[in-house]
């Protein structure tokens, strides 16, 4: 019950993650961006949390790790979009104070993508 | 029937193996029966997270040496719905310190567990003592109008989705 | 983790009250326990109509003086889900004529239950004494893979609504 | 978790059920059918089955019933459209063989009402 997918281009990585984001699936998430870090060279992460239908303690780990991990590489990270679960929940938590939440809830932008394609 | 829905009688208990796969089972299994209360959606959300952390609490925490049992039981009591999340896990040396924000045993872990259990819940009592397990109890006020419930909320509640 | 789950050793455990709201619940739990194996929706929603049979009739039959508890149980074995659902109730006295189809003791209902339970499920017992309760165990095959489950077997088993 | 639509017209009652069709909510549903058909002389009944979720036999019954009371009052019953969900459950039991099932699975025909609404 969750969604990872993946584009790089110019610098700049996007991932979107849809679904429940909990105990159960942190692992898988935080190791699908990881790996897609490894494989580039990432000036700038941006995560789209817009189809999160869920998200526990469990799941913003997995974001404010992924958080540690840019910025111990000297890169940026970004929330491009929220669900208003997810960004109730980040809120609570004050991570929305941390790591910059530049957009918010509503339609998903089309993907303009040539970048490579990561899983999903 | 619709009256009774959510009168103080009812409860559900849930066992399951404190294992990742079973926490999803427990939030979704506690909204449905909370739905028979009418809470707004916004609430069950609520209750779910809750629910997801003290289950998540026992899959990490309590047994080190291999999944055991996890309880999950919730009733109606008077104003209230009332959640209990109990292991026969490690339990919990310092119940002051691990409730606390930030404080987590574990490496690259958040410590927010109990933090958002406090702020969603009403009451949130922890009864732990190292070797004999952890019980969780958490409350929440039912929504006004809980006794005048209709076919309106019967429609509402249940549309959950794990 | 994705690699164990739905290994035999998982469970679940549930208690209920006896009542029709809680019908809804037992059957959202055991489909989202039984997602844990990757079966179809056509399958789990088959999964889903038997433990609502076999939970409404405990409703409707076992506890003529007011409602008493329903357990819902489920694991994995071998090759299949077993599912029981019993009650401490009047019990049947003629389990054989209770399986015939169209037979019903109450007015008004069809007698369909076991026909359904016995239609979807691979196997269906009834242990069951007047007095003492009635137990119903139900087994199903796993879906071939099982032990193959990937993280889209666990995207889409998980996709369920109550 | 059950919406229950009726509109009368020219004598056809339609009603529309949505959602799930249990023993919790069979009562309910049975109810507010016979209260429309009680409202009016009914001589046909149409059942908008296409929205139905869940079904089991208790909600067999409540439908299994409704036909029994139009027949008893001379009057007609089928079911006009119907989700697959609900389909194969009434072919388990042989219903379809006994109420017609004009139509199948697909997108709700826009109600066209001038008719007199019942409850929702
Ligand atoms: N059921 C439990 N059994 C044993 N220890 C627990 C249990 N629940 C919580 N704890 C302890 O309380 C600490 C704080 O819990 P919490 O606030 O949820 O943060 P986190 O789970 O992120 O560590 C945990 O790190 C753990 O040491
Ligand atoms: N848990 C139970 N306790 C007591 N009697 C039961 C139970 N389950 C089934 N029965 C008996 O078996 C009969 C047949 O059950 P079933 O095929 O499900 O049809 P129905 O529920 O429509 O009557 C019931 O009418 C009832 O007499």
């Amino acid at each position: 019950m969750v969604r990872v997918e993946a584009r790089f281009l110019g610098g700049t990585l996007s991932v979107a993650i849809g679904g429940e984001l909990d105990l159960y699936t942190a692992a898988e998430v935080a190791d699908r961006i990881d790996r897609a870090l490894d494989d580039h060279v990432v000036r700038q992460l941006d995560l789209d949390l817009g189809a999160v239908s869920f998200i526990d303690s469990s799941g913003l780990g997995v974001i404010f790790g992924r958080y540690k991990k840019m910025r111990h590489r000297g890169g940026h990270m970004q929330i491009t979009r929220v669900s208003p679960v997810a960004l109730r929940v980040l809120q609570m938590a004050f991570v929305d104070r941390i790591i910059p939440v530049v957009g918010s809830a509503g339609p998903r932008p089309r993907a303009g993508g040539e970048g490579s394609g990561h899983g999903s | 029937m619709a009256a009774e829905t959510g009168s103080p009688e009812n409860y559900m208990k849930l066992e399951l193996l404190a294992r990742p796969e079973n926490v999803a089972l427990a939030r979704v299994a506690v909204a449905a029966f909370a739905a028979q209360a009418n809470y707004t959606l916004a609430d069950l959300e609520e209750i779910k997270l809750c629910v997801s952390e003290a289950v998540s609490n026992v899959v990490l925490h309590a047994y080190p040496g291999g999944p055991g049992p996890v309880i999950i039981a919730a009733y109606f009591r008077a104003e209230e719905l009332v959640i209990e999340v109990s292991d026969q896990g490690v339990g919990i040396a310092d119940v002051e310190k691990a409730r606390e924000a930030q404080f987590s045993t574990l490496p690259d872990h958040m410590g927010l567990g109990f933090v958002f259990m406090e702020s969603f819940m009403d009451t949130v009592a922890v009864e732990s003592a190292p070797g004999r397990g952890t019980k969780i109890t958490m409350t929440r006020r039912l929504p006004s109008g809980i006794a005048a419930e209709t076919g309106e909320g019967k429609d509402r509640g249940r549309e959950l989705d794990p």
